[in-house]
Formats: C-alpha cells, sequence, structure tokens
C-alpha cells in the first residue's frame, strides 16, 4: 500500500515539477510548483514526519506560494505567456541536466548504503522538534535556531527596504511610490 | 657620485625640475636644453674620461661599480662601459641635444613632452651602461614605453594605431626576449655557483649548447625587432610616420640601435655556441633585410616612410655585419651604428623642418625647394650624399669597414652574401638621389612655397651638431675604429 | 729626392673648396674668381715644378723611381689598410700635370662664362672640390684611395652637372650619370674586394710590382666560370674604369651630362674625370698585362674598340655641338684604352702604353679646348644646336681660329698634337691586331668628318637669324683658348716616350711613316667630304641620310641604349622588382603583423562574450564544470 | 521508512527533482520561474535530509530539524528575492533574464 502510495507521490511529483519548469503561463508554473510542494508534504506524511509536512504545507504551500502570485501579479498580469526558451538552449541545459542526473545517479547506485537497526521514533512529536531545537545539550540546535531568527528578522527588514525603492531619482525630485517609470527614463 | 650613474641620475633630475619648475614653453626648453647641454658635455668628458682609463686598467669594463639591488635572486645594480658603450652613451647625448633644439617650437604640451623624452632618455643611458642582465632588461623598457606616449599624444596621421603597433610589436619581442635572459639566469650555475644576472660572470660559464640552441634565437630576435630585423621591421616606418620629429630622430637615431647592441653584447657574447649554429638563418635574413629595405625604399611615396625603409636597410647591414664573426665587420657594424644614427636623425630633422613650413611630405608635392631654403636644401642633399656613403662622411667607412671585413669571411657563401649586400650601394644612392632631385632640385612645385621662413638658429644648432660627427668620423675614423677594437677583443676571444 | 711637398698639391684645392663652400654667402663674386684662379694658379706652378724636377732626376740607372709619401687613414685587419698620400710615378706626375693645366684654364675661363651667375661661388667651389678628388685619384698610393677618390669625383661631377639645379633636365642628368657610374663603381669596390681578399693588400706597389710574390701565385688562384679570381677581379675593377670613361655599355650618362655648364663639361667630361678609367688600367698595368696572359687587358682593348667606333657613328649623325663633342671624347678615350689593352710591358713593345698616355694628354688639349671654344659658341648664341649657328667665324675670329687648330689635332692632321699620338696607337694596334687597327683607321676618318662637320657648320655657311649680333668673348675666356690652342699644335713634339712607359724605362719611338701617311690620308679624306656636305648649304647630307634609313635613325637615337635602360630600371627593377618589394612589405609582411593582432583582439571578443553577465550562462558553466570533474574524480576512484 | 521502497529509489527521485530544478533554472527567461526552479532544488535537498535521516538513522531528528532550517531559509530567500525583483521591475521594467546582465562590467 505504502508503496503504491510512493509511487504515485513520486508520479506527482516529477510530473509536476517537469511541468512547472516547462510552462509557458506563469501562473500555472505556479500551480504546478504548488502540487510539487504538495507532494513533497505527502512524502513527509509518508515517514510520518507530521510536523515537517505540516510546516512544508503552511510555509511553502500557504506563504511562499502566494508570495510568488503575488509577485506575479504585481508584475504582469496573470495570463502572461512567456517567452518560448531557444531549443539550443534547453538542448544545452537538458544536457547538462541529464549527465549531472546520470552521474548522480551511477554515484547512488554503486554506493553501498549500510542496514540500519537502530530504532526509530515511532513517530515524530512536535514536542521532540521544539526540544531539540531549543536543547543547548550535546546534539541541540540552539545556535542555528537563533541564526535563522536573526536571519529571518534581517531579511525581513531588508525585503521592506528594497521593496520600497529609492526615495530620490536621478534629477533630485522626490520620487513616488512607483516612481519607477520616472527613474527610467531619466536614464 | 660615479661618473655613469649620473647618466641615469640628471635625466630623472631633469624631469623632476621639469616637472615642478617648468610653466610654460619656454621654461620648459630651457630646463631641457640645459640639462641635455650638460648630459652633452658628461659624454664628451666621458670619452675622454674613457680614453685616459683605458691606458692604465686593462679590464674588460671600466668605471665599474656593483651594487645588489634585489638579492634573493642575484640582481644587481652593476655598471661599466667599454669603448662601445661609450660612444653609444655620446650618440645619445648628441641625437638629444639636437633634437630638444629641433622641438624648439612645440606648441602642445611641450613640459610634458620634454618630460617624456628624457624619461626615455635615462632609460636608453641605463641600458648602455649596464653590465646586469636584469637591470638592462628594466632600462630596456624603461625607454620603450614612453614611446607610445610620445607617439600617440604628439604624433600625426593615425598616430594612435601607429603607436599601438609600435608599443605592441616591441612589447611582443620584449617578452620573447625576456625568456631568453632567463634561460640564460637559469643556466647560468651550468659550471655549478650560484645563478646570475652579471654578464661577465655568465661569460665565464660554459652554458650547455642544447640551452644555447633554444635561447640564442628567442634573445637574438627579441632584440632585433627594434633592430628592424626582416620580417619583424613593420612597426618602424608607420611608427616613424607618425611620430613627431625629435622622437623619430631618437627613435630611428637612438633606440633602435639597441637592438646591435643587445645582439651583440648579450645574445652573441653569452651564447657563442647557439650564436654559430644560428648564423646562417639570420644572415640571410638579414642580408634580405638589406636589399629589400633598399627596394621598398624607392617605392614610397611619403618622405619619412622612405627614411624608415633606409633604416631597415641600414640596420640590417649591422645584423648581417654583426653575424660575420670577424672583428673587422664588428667594428664596421658598430661605426655605422653610430653613423646610422646621426644621418638618420639629420633626415628625420630635416624632414620635420621641410613638413613644418609645407605641410606635406609627400615627394610628388614638393619641389625646388632648396631655392628657397638655401640652408635647409645643402643640408639635404650633404646629408643624402653622406647616406649614400660618400667618402668623407662617417657612411662611407662604416659600410666599407663592414664590406672589406665581411669579405675576409673564409667561406665562399659568407662572401657571396657579401657582394650581393654590397650591391645595395647602387640602389641606396637610387632612392635617396630621387628624393634629393625631387624636392630640393628642380622648379619650385608650388607658387605658395615662396615665401616659406628660413631656417631658424635652432634648426642650424641641431644639424650642425649632428653634422659635426658625421665629419668627423668620415675624415679622421682611426681613432675611433682602434678604439673600437680593443674593446672587440673580450668578444672575439669568446667566440671565436 | 723629396717630393713630399706635393701632398700640397690636392690639398690647396681642398682648402680653397672649405673656405669657398662655408662662405660662399659672404665672399664676393669678384673675389672667390680670383681666389680659386690664383689657388689652382700654385698647383699647378707646384706640379710643373715636380713634373720637371721628377722627369730630369727622378731616373735611378735609367729606370724612374717611384715616391710613395702617405700616412694610416682606416685600419681593416692586420694586412689591410687604408692609406692616404701621394704616390709620385710618371703616369701621376703627367695626370697631375693635365688635371691642373686644365682645371687652371677652366678657372680663367669661367670667371668670364659664369659672369653674373647667382651661384658664381658656389661654382668655384665646387670646381675646386673636383681639382682635389681627381688630384686624390691620380696621386692615390693603393686602390682604397683610388676608389675614396672615385667616389669623390663622381660626386663633384653629380654636383656641377647638377649646377642649374632648377632645371629638370639638369637634375636628371645629374641624376643619371651618378647613378650610372655608382653602379659601375659596385664592380669596382667588389673587384677591389675581390683582389684584396686574395692578396691581402691595397697598395698599388705591392700589386704591381714584378719581383714580388703576388702577380706569381694570381694565375693560381680558385677560378670562376673558367677564369681565374684574379682576372675577374681585374674585369670588375675595370668595369668602374668603364663607367667612369663613358665606355660600352656605361656610356649613356656622358651625352646627357652636357647639362651642366660648358667649362664643367671641358674639365670633367673631357679632359679629367672621364679619363679615369684609362689611368686605372695604367695604373694597374703590369697585373692586367700578366694575370692569365692578359685575358682582362684584351677585355680592355675590345670594349675600347668597340666604344670607339659605336661613339664615332653616333657623332656623326648629333646635332647638339656639346653631345658631338661628348661622344667624341668617348670616342676618344675608346682610343686609349684600345691602347693599353693591344700593349705590351718591355721596351718598344710597351708603344701601346706610352701612346694611350700620350693621346691622354694631347686629348686632353684639344678636347678642352674644343669644348671652351663650343662654350664661347654657345655663349654668343645662346643655343646648343648646329642648327642655329653658322657664319660665326666674321663674328668671333679667336674662337674661330683655336676651334679649327683643335679640330685638325683631334683630325689627325699631320704636324698637330693630335696626329702624332694618333699615330703611335695605331702603330700599336696594327702590330698586335689587324682588326683593331682597321677599325681605329675608321675611326679616324669619321672622327675627322664629324669635327668638320661640326666646323663647318658652326662657322662657315649662312647666317642664321640671331638675336642680337654674336661678339668675341671677353679676354679672360679667350686667353685660355690661345693658351690650349697652342698646346693643340705643340703637344705633340714632347718626346713622351722619354718619360712615360710601361716599364718605367725610357725608349725611343719613331714616326711609322707609312701608316702615319694612310691614317692623315683618312683624316684628309674625312676633311674633304666634311668640306663638300657642309662648307656650303646643300641637300646632299639629307639625301646621304635617308639613303640609309633606318640605320641612321638607329644611330641617331644612339642606338637605343637610353631606351634599353629606362626599360630595365623603370619597367624591371622599379616596377618589377621595387614595386613587388614594397607591396610584399604592406600587404604580407605588415598585414601579416596587423592580422596576428586582428586574430588577437577577434579572439578576445569570443572570451569576452563568455563573460555574458547572464546568470544562467555561469550557473551553467558551473554545473557543466561540477558534472565534469566529477565524472573524472569518479573515474579516478573507480581504477 | 516506506515499506517496500528503499533508500535507493528514494535518493533517485530527490535527484530527478533536484535536476528538473537545475533545468528550470537554465531555461527559464523570468525570474519569478528562475525562482521557482531553486525552490525545487530546495525542496529536493530537504527531501535528502528527511529521508536519509528515516532510512540511516532513524534514532536522530538531525534531519528534520534541518529541513526546517531549509524551509525558512527558503521562505527567507523567496521574500527577499521578490523584492529585489520587484525592486528591480521598477527600475527597468523587466524581469527577463536577458536584461540583467549588468553583472559584467
Amino acid at each position: 500500500m505504502e508503496r503504491i502510495i510512493f509511487y504515485i507521490l513520486a508520479a506527482v511529483i516529477i510530473l509536476f515539477a517537469v511541468a512547472s519548469v516547462t510552462s509557458r503561463k506563469i501562473l500555472r508554473a505556479v500551480i504546478y510548483l504548488l502540487f510539487v510542494l504538495i507532494g513533497i508534504a505527502g512524502l513527509y506524511f509518508l515517514v510520518d514526519y507530521n510536523f515537517l509536512a505540516a510546516i512544508q504545507l503552511t510555509v511553502y504551500g500557504g506563504g511562499i506560494i502566494v508570495l510568488f502570485i503575488f509577485a506575479v501579479m504585481l508584475i504582469h498580469h496573470v495570463e502572461l505567456v512567456l517567452e518560448k526558451t531557444a531549443l539550443k538552449k534547453k538542448l544545452i541545459a537538458g544536457a547538462l541536466s541529464a549527465s549531472g542526473l546520470a552521474v548522480t545517479l551511477w554515484a547512488i547506485s554503486t554506493y553501498p548504503f549500510p542496514e540500519t537497526s537502530a530504532t526509530a521514533y515511532s513517530s515524530i512529536e512536535v514536542a521532540d522538534i521544539g526540544r531539540i531545537l531549543l536543547s543547548y545539550e550535546d546534539g541541540g540546535f540552539i545556535l542555528p535556531f537563533e541564526v535563522i531568527s536573526v536571519l529571518l528578522v534581517a531579511v525581513m527588514i531588508g525585503s521592506i527596504v528594497i521593496a520600497k525603492g529609492r526615495k530620490l531619482v536621478a534629477d533630485g525630485s522626490p520620487k513616488t511610490e512607483d516612481g519607477s517609470e520616472k527613474l527610467t527614463e531619466n536614464k | 657620485m660615479d661618473i655613469l650613474s649620473l647618466f641615469v641620475i640628471v635625466p630623472i633630475l631633469i624631469v623632476l625640475a621639469l616637472t615642478f619648475f617648468a610653466k610654460d614653453l619656454k621654461q620648459a626648453r630651457l630646463i631641457s636644453v640645459v640639462g641635455m647641454g650638460i648630459q652633452f658635455a658628461m659624454s664628451i668628458n666621458l670619452i675622454f674620461a674613457y680614453i685616459k682609463e683605458r691606458a692604465v686598467n686593462t679590464n674588460i669594463m671600466v668605471f665599474t661599480k656593483d651594487v645588489v639591488w634585489y638579492e634573493t635572486f642575484n640582481i644587481h645594480y652593476s655598471i661599466g662601459v667599454d669603448a662601445i658603450s661609450v660612444v653609444m652613451i655620446a650618440l645619445t647625448a648628441v641625437v638629444l641635444l639636437a633634437g630638444v633644439f629641433i622641438s624648439w617650437k612645440i606648441d602642445d604640451l611641450p613640459k610634458e613632452f620634454f618630460i617624456s623624452l628624457i624619461a626615455l632618455s635615462s632609460g636608453v643611458f641605463g641600458f648602455f651602461i649596464s653590465t646586469d642582465l636584469f637591470t638592462m632588461f628594466v632600462f630596456y623598457e624603461i625607454a620603450v614605453i614612453p614611446m607610445y606616449l610620445l607617439i600617440g599624444i604628439w604624433g600625426s596621421g593615425p598616430k594612435e594605431n601607429s603607436a599601438m603597433k609600435l608599443t605592441l610589436m616591441l612589447m611582443g619581442a620584449s617578452a620573447v626576449l625576456s625568456v631568453g635572459i632567463l634561460g640564460i639566469y637559469f643556466n647560468s650555475n651550468a659550471d655549478g655557483g650560484p645563478l646570475t644576472f652579471n654578464i661577465f660572470e655568465i661569460a665565464q660559464v660554459n652554458i650547455p649548447v642544447a640551452a644555447q640552441n633554444i635561447f640564442y634565437p628567442l634573445t637574438f630576435i627579441g632584440f632585433a625587432v627594434i633592430g628592424a630585423l626582416f620580417p619583424f621591421h613593420t612597426w618602424s616606418p608607420s611608427g616613424h610616420a607618425s611620430a613627431p620629429t625629435a622622437v623619430s630622430m631618437l627613435h630611428a637615431g637612438v633606440l633602435m640601435k639597441l637592438g646591435g647592441y643587445g645582439v651583440f653584447r648579450i645574445a652573441m657574447y653569452l651564447l657563442p655556441v647557439g650564436a654559430l649554429n644560428w648564423s646562417d638563418f639570420f644572415l640571410v635574413l638579414s642580408a634580405f633585410g638589406v636589399i629589400y629595405g633598399a627596394f621598398a625604399a624607392i617605392m614610397q611615396k611619403d618622405l619619412k616612410y622612405v627614411n624608415a625603409y633606409a633604416s631597415v636597410s641600414h640596420l640590417s647591414l649591422v645584423l648581417f655585419a654583426l653575424l660575420m664573426f670577424n672583428r673587422t665587420a664588428w667594428t664596421g657594424a658598430i661605426i655605422q651604428s653610430l653613423s646610422h644614427g646621426l644621418l638618420t636623425a639629420m633626415f628625420f630633422a630635416l624632414i620635420g623642418m621641410v613638413y613644418g613650413r609645407t605641410h606635406t611630405r609627400e615627394i610628388e608635392k614638393l619641389g625646388g625647394i632648396m631655392k628657397i631654403l638655401p640652408f635647409i636644401g645643402a643640408i639635404y642633399v650633404i646629408t643624402g650624399l653622406a647616406y649614400l656613403g660618400l667618402p668623407g662622411f662617417s657612411g662611407f667607412v662604416a659600410e666599407m669597414t663592414i664590406f672589406v671585413g665581411a669579405f675576409q669571411h673564409p667561406d665562399l657563401f659568407h662572401r657571396i652574401l657579401t657582394i650581393v649586400v654590397v650591391s645595395s650601394i647602387v640602389v641606396t644612392s637610387v632612392y635617396i638621389l630621387r628624393m634629393v632631385g625631387k624636392i630640393m632640385m628642380g622648379p619650385l612645385s608650388n607658387e605658395e612655397y615662396k615665401d616659406l621662413p628660413k631656417a631658424t638658429w635652432f634648426e642650424k644648432t641641431g644639424l650642425i651638431l649632428l653634422l659635426i660627427p658625421v665629419i668627423m668620423i668620415g675624415v679622421l675614423p682611426l681613432g675611433l675604429s682602434e678604439m673600437l677594437k680593443e674593446s672587440i677583443q673580450p668578444f672575439l676571444e669568446r667566440l671565436l | 729626392m723629396d717630393f713630399s711637398y706635393t701632398i700640397l698639391i690636392p690639398l690647396i684645392p681642398l682648402a680653397l673648396f672649405v673656405i669657398l663652400g662655408l662662405f660662399s654667402k659672404k665672399i664676393p663674386a669678384s673675389i672667390s674668381g680670383w681666389l680659386g684662379s690664383l689657388g689652382l694658379g700654385t698647383s699647378i706652378a707646384l706640379s710643373l715644378y715636380t713634373a720637371y724636377h721628377y722627369f730630369m732626376d727622378g731616373k735611378l740607372e735609367g729606370v724612374y723611381q717611384t715616391f710613395v709619401y702617405k700616412q694610416t687613414w682606416l685600419i681593416f685587419t692586420d694586412k689591410l689598410h687604408i692609406d692616404l698620400g701621394v704616390l709620385i710615378d710618371p703616369i701621376s706626375v703627367m695626370m697631375m700635370v693635365v688635371v691642373t693645366t686644365i682645371s687652371f684654364m677652366v678657372h680663367l675661363y669661367s670667371r668670364g662664362y659664369m659672369h653674373g651667375d647667382d651661384g658664381y661661388t658656389r661654382f668655384f667651389a665646387y670646381l675646386a672640390l673636383f681639382s682635389f678628388s681627381m688630384l686624390g685619384l691620380v696621386l692615390a698610393t693603393n686602390l682604397f684611395q683610388m676608389y675614396i677618390f672615385w667616389e669623390l669625383v663622381g660626386a663633384s661631377s653629380f654636383l656641377l652637372i647638377g649646377y642649374y639645379y632648377t632645371k629638370p633636365s639638369a637634375v636628371a642628368a645629374a641624376k643619371k650619370a651618378f647613378i650610372v657610374t655608382r653602379f659601375a663603381d659596385l664592380g669596382f669596390l667588389i673587384g677591389i674586394l675581390l683582389i684584396s681578399y686574395y692578396t691581402g693588400t691595397f697598395d698599388f706597389k705591392d700589386l704591381t710590382s714584378l719581383d714580388g710574390m703576388l702577380i706569381a701565385g694570381w694565375g693560381a688562384s680558385a677560378s670562376f666560370m673558367g677564369l681565374s679570381v684574379f682576372t675577374w677581379g681585374l674585369i670588375l675593377i675595370y668595369m668602374g674604369g668603364v663607367g667612369k670613361s663613358a665606355m660600352l655599355p656605361f656610356h649613356i650618362w656622358l651625352p646627357d651630362a652636357m647639362e651642366g655648364p660648358t667649362p664643367v663639361s671641358a674639365l670633367i667630361h673631357a679632359a679629367t674625370m672621364v679619363v679615369a678609367g684609362v689611368y686605372l688600367v695604367a695604373r694597374l698595368f703590369p697585373a692586367y698585362y700578366f694575370v692569365e696572359d692578359g685575358f682582362a687587358l684584351q677585355v680592355v682593348a675590345y670594349v675600347g674598340a668597340i666604344s670607339s667606333l659605336v661613339a664615332a657613328l653616333i657623332a656623326v649623325t648629333q646635332t647638339d655641338i656639346k653631345r658631338v663633342l661628348a661622344f667624341s671624347t668617348m670616342s676618344q678615350i675608346g682610343y686609349m684604352m684600345l691602347a693599353l689593352g693591344v700593349s705590351k710591358y718591355e721596351g718598344h713593345e710597351g708603344l701601346g702604353y706610352m701612346a694611350s698616355m700620350f693621346h691622354l694628354f694631347t686629348h686632353a688639349m684639344f678636347k678642352a679646348l674644343l669644348f671652351l671654344g663650343a662654350g664661347s659658341v654657345i655663349h654668343a648664341v645662346h643655343s646648343n644646336y648646329m642648327q642655329d649657328m653658322g657664319g660665326l667665324r666674321k663674328y668671333m675670329p679667336v674662337t674661330h681660329i683655336t676651334f679649327l687648330i683643335a679640330a685638325l689635332s683631334i683630325a689627325g692632321f699631320p704636324g698637330f698634337a693630335g696626329f702624332f699620338s694618333k699615330d703611335e696607337i695605331l702603330v700599336a694596334a696594327f702590330e698586335s691586331n689587324k682588326l683593331i687597327y682597321y677599325s681605329s683607321v675608321l675611326v679616324a676618318g669619321l672622327t675627322a668628318f664629324y669635327m668638320f662637320r661640326l666646323y663647318f657648320n658652326i662657322f662657315w655657311g649662312e647666317d642664321r637669324k640671331y638675336k642680337h649680333t654674336p661678339h668675341e668673348s671677353p679676354l679672360s675666356m679667350t686667353i685660355p683658348l690661345v693658351f690650349l690652342a697652342f698646346m693643340s699644335i705643340f703637344a705633340g713634339y714632347i718626346p713622351f716616350s722619354q718619360f712615360v712607359t710601361a716599364d718605367l724605362m725610357p725608349f725611343e719611338a719613331h714616326l711609322n711613316l707609312p701608316l702615319a701617311a694612310i691614317a692623315s690620308s683618312v683624316g684628309i679624306i674625312g676633311i674633304i667630304i666634311a668640306f663638300i656636305f657642309y662648307k656650303k648649304p646643300s641637300d646632299l647630307p639629307e639625301r646621304f641620310a635617308n639613303a640609309f634609313g633606318f640605320i641612321y635613325k638607329w644611330i641617331y637615337n644612339k642606338l637605343y641604349f637610353d631606351e634599353l635602360y629606362i626599360f630595365v630600371t623603370k619597367k624591371i627593377l622599379f616596377g618589377v622588382v621595387a614595386f613587388s618589394a614594397s607591396w610584399f612589405d604592406k600587404n604580407v609582411v605588415d598585414s601579416s603583423m596587423i592580422g596576428i593582432g586582428n586574430v588577437t583582439v577577434s579572439v578576445s571578443n569570443k572570451i569576452k562574450g563568455m563573460q555574458s553577465g547572464k546568470l544562467q550562462d555561469y550557473a551553467m558553466s558551473f554545473v557543466g564544470g561540477i558534472v565534469v570533474i566529477a565524472m573524472v574524480v569518479f573515474y579516478i576512484w573507480i581504477n | 521508512m516506506i515499506a517496500g521502497i528503499s533508500i535507493y529509489e528514494i535518493l533517485t527521485l530527490s535527484s530527478i527533482l533536484f535536476f528538473i530544478g537545475i533545468y528550470g533554472f537554465f531555461t527559464r527567461d523570468n525570474l519569478i520561474t528562475v525562482l521557482m526552479a531553486v525552490e525545487l532544488i530546495l525542496n529536493a535537498s530537504a527531501v535528502n535530509f528527511v529521508l536519509i535521516n528515516t532510512y540511516l538513522y532513524p534514532d536522530l531528528l538531525q534531519g528534520a530539524v534541518f529541513s526546517i532550517f531549509i524551509i525558512a531559509l527558503a521562505a527567507a530567500e523567496t521574500a527577499l528575492a521578490i523584492a529585489i525583483i520587484i525592486n528591480l521591475y521598477r527600475i527597468i521594467y523587466s524581469v527577463e533574464v536577458k536584461d540583467t546582465e549588468i553583472m559584467k562590467y
């Protein structure tokens, strides 16, 4: 049963991933990406990492995808059709990716992964994760956790500053909220 | 301060003085002319000091001095002169002084012009006094690089292009040369002992034959490019044509001599076996260059091109003589360097004067100038006759010494080549007379030339300064040739 | 005996040249003419004194001694060095007298002829330079000194021919003279190199001494095309002489050289410089005679004979009087050459040598006189062409008489100087080579004919329309004429065989009456034909010329030598060799250098393209690189 | 552990996902879509972390924790990148990759 589910999930992930990177309609690409992310969340469920799956769904599916959609809508209209990628570029990229994949798969398949005998967590509780994240003992992640927190704050501030844009344009006149056109004209 | 280092230091002081004190053309040329006058006086003094010192000092080099410069690689600032370098230094000083006189009226950035010119001269002087390969190479580069600015800024015609061609070709040669020099350096411990750049220490070492065969052509070509060896001469016509007068004079008169000097003092002296093994190849190239340059000069339309190809021909003759491996031909080669330096400087000066007045250098457009400018015309004819080897002028002494010397070679092939080269004197007279006959003689080509201004005092001074040594060498060559022969002795001992 | 003072003879003109040349602007014309004449006067006095002194006391046991005073000038190798100095022997003394005499006369004459010319002082400076160079050449002690002065006379000839430098034809003639002789000098130089390489000396004394090792060893040297190197060397040296003496095939510059002022033609292109070739062969005569049985000497003889015949033929057809005289000069020098060529060495057998020198001497006198006379005529009528002259005897009596004397002398009329010297030459030719003898007799007849054609055309016939009535030249010009006329008559009575001989020993020369009779009768026939043709205006000459048709035209155009040379130089040397050299330089050598530059630029442009600034390109390279590295690592890992 | 599925299959899946992401990164012309390809790559590595943890070290939680970090980083990165993209769009009116090559200067 789990096996079939895995294969279905794998098929979904790969198919939608391919669709996501090839679709010429940008909004559809975002939606395909969403399906990929959901598929991956499914994988996490499959190995009983429920918390992780939940985060995957909320942060990715809920946050990032929405961000993408907003970006698309801010910049393009939703129906935007992307230009066709040059065939040459496609071929080169495909060949490169394929050869990379081949090397990786060959490396994976020849590597003898050891069988493990350790007892597994039956199910991973949020508490386990919270404990290990905030633990400062051996095997604890308090320091990376704090670093990530600082990073997130920094990114938040940074995004706001960047997205807000510059205050002045080249001719010294105050810049309007979407004063982009002026700057372009002044170039 | 010793007598030789002053030759490097005085130009630097002049450059500093120019930088800080010269405000306009008048001050700039005053400082330059005084400085170059001092330099000239020093070079005359050096000749006499050398003769005096030579009487009591039998070393290869006199006035030597050695200061460690960079110990890790055994680089020294080591200097010394023999007769060959002394006469070259004197040549440089004369041409420079004359060049400053000729540039008396330069109106475009005069201060910077004189700074570049004199900075260049310090490199030339340094090159001639160095006895350390590395120092020599450094001075060589100092001498070559300001040329780009001098042609690119003060030149005429397609100056940027010419300047770039000249600089790139000379830099390319420098690259080859530096490989050759490093090759010599890394083989200088072949008999044990430390690696060294000192020429006379290397001369004691038997560099392996295989290494000599590799590094000799590199060193030779590296120097021969600036000595206008066929087929690496093409920078010279366009470069000279675009350069301002004084720069053409200095470049053809002095800088191109660095080639022959370097070939002789470094390539041949340090790599004697390689020199012998490769001599036939380069000999044929240089003999071809002599004839080829002369024929190419016949067809040129621009006065400066004529002179540039003539220089190719005459300097190939220098290389030809160097490759003949005997004392007489070598003496001739050095006298030819001197003679050509003076004469070609005169020619460029004269062409500059004609061009400055008529604003054209095309032979077809000029004619009958002698009637209007008798002084310039007379000197032009004299220079032309001297250039084609009339007795009584330095060219004759140089060429005859080369021809007689070269013809003493025991090998028949060399003698036949000599005969081929001798025939260049006819071609030379053809292009010189064509030029002189067309532009100086005949009817006046253009009515506008009627009121050309006569030669000014500074132009006359510059020309006469150059003419005097030409006649002196031509009339009384014995002292010079004997002085040179003595200094050629070490080369003879090493190479034969 | 001490002849070291003779060094002053060339040095005085040199000093004159330096003074006149440097201060040509400052010295007034009136002074410079006198200064030049005075200087040359001193020289001629000195050289006459030397001649007297030498020919009276110069013998030791009946042989003329050779005196050498020299100073090393430039050392080449241990053996080879150039000395400058003076060499006193019969021929150099004789030549010295000729040069100073003619030069002095020309100086005197030029004071009148060049009067009022812009470059008066410059002209005298050039004349002094020429005199110096020519005397240096004559007195040379060795081959190289001779070469040095040989070049200097070439250069002064260039300057003097091109004296009217604003005239394009004069400039062209000057260039032509210089380049043609320079080409010949190339042979001279190579000859010197060859000879000096094998003998190790430049010195005339060593090269011509009979008891030394040199000549004996000469026959056995390396050979080339069946001739020994020495013979080649001598032939090449003779090539220099051929150029300077305007022998075939290097004669083409001489007629054009008449563009120079007439006194210059008299000095350089009649009496002195053009005989330098003869002098050169005479100077090296023992070498020419003894090396390989005198093969080189035979070359000299044939070149001389052919040149003299061809030149005489051409002279018959020319109408420019100076050109007639130029070809006449060439013909007479050919005479001297052939005389040298047929000569032997010892005693009376060396008659040709002595005759050649004798003829050189007398020819210098009467040919200078002819030129100066022609100059006087040109001065009067302002034209060079016979068509513009006629009946001048009434207006210019002195010129007329002196010209007649000179013409009679050159025609070999009995009693005149030319008669004696020409007779000796014919005798020498008769004794040695009949073919050359017949051609010489023919030339003698032709000479008489064209000379009197000239004479009758100028001085007889009817008057032309002159712009202003011709008048006799001033005294400064007629005095030299009279003096030279005197010499043209009486120079023949000098017993030359007592003074100048091949083996330096005097011998008695006698007039060979039968041969003299033949020669003078041929000359007189020539004069008579000229008399019939030209004394009165008639259509005879024209009918005659028409009868010969294309041959006449061929000769009139100087056998098309000029055209041939122009073809070779303009079309082949300039058009093909020089043009292709400059084309090759521009399009192959230079382009390949530029090509290297262009390739560098385009390669760097390509490389620049890789640095596109496009994120994806960079990423692709990055991934590609990693894949490759991974493959390599794995590959190594497996093995 | 997923019954019947070996680690090889899972790693194969994540590799394929990773290289699809790489392919997308190479070929997409629009900066937003490029960013999406980056998300695929990040996800592929997150999957690897989690599943290697599950299969090889089931007694530990490091893999899961790192996945969380990755998700956090991805969110941060996306937020920042989109801010940049929007700003870029304001300046040059384009979010095409080909228009953003001033970096080479």
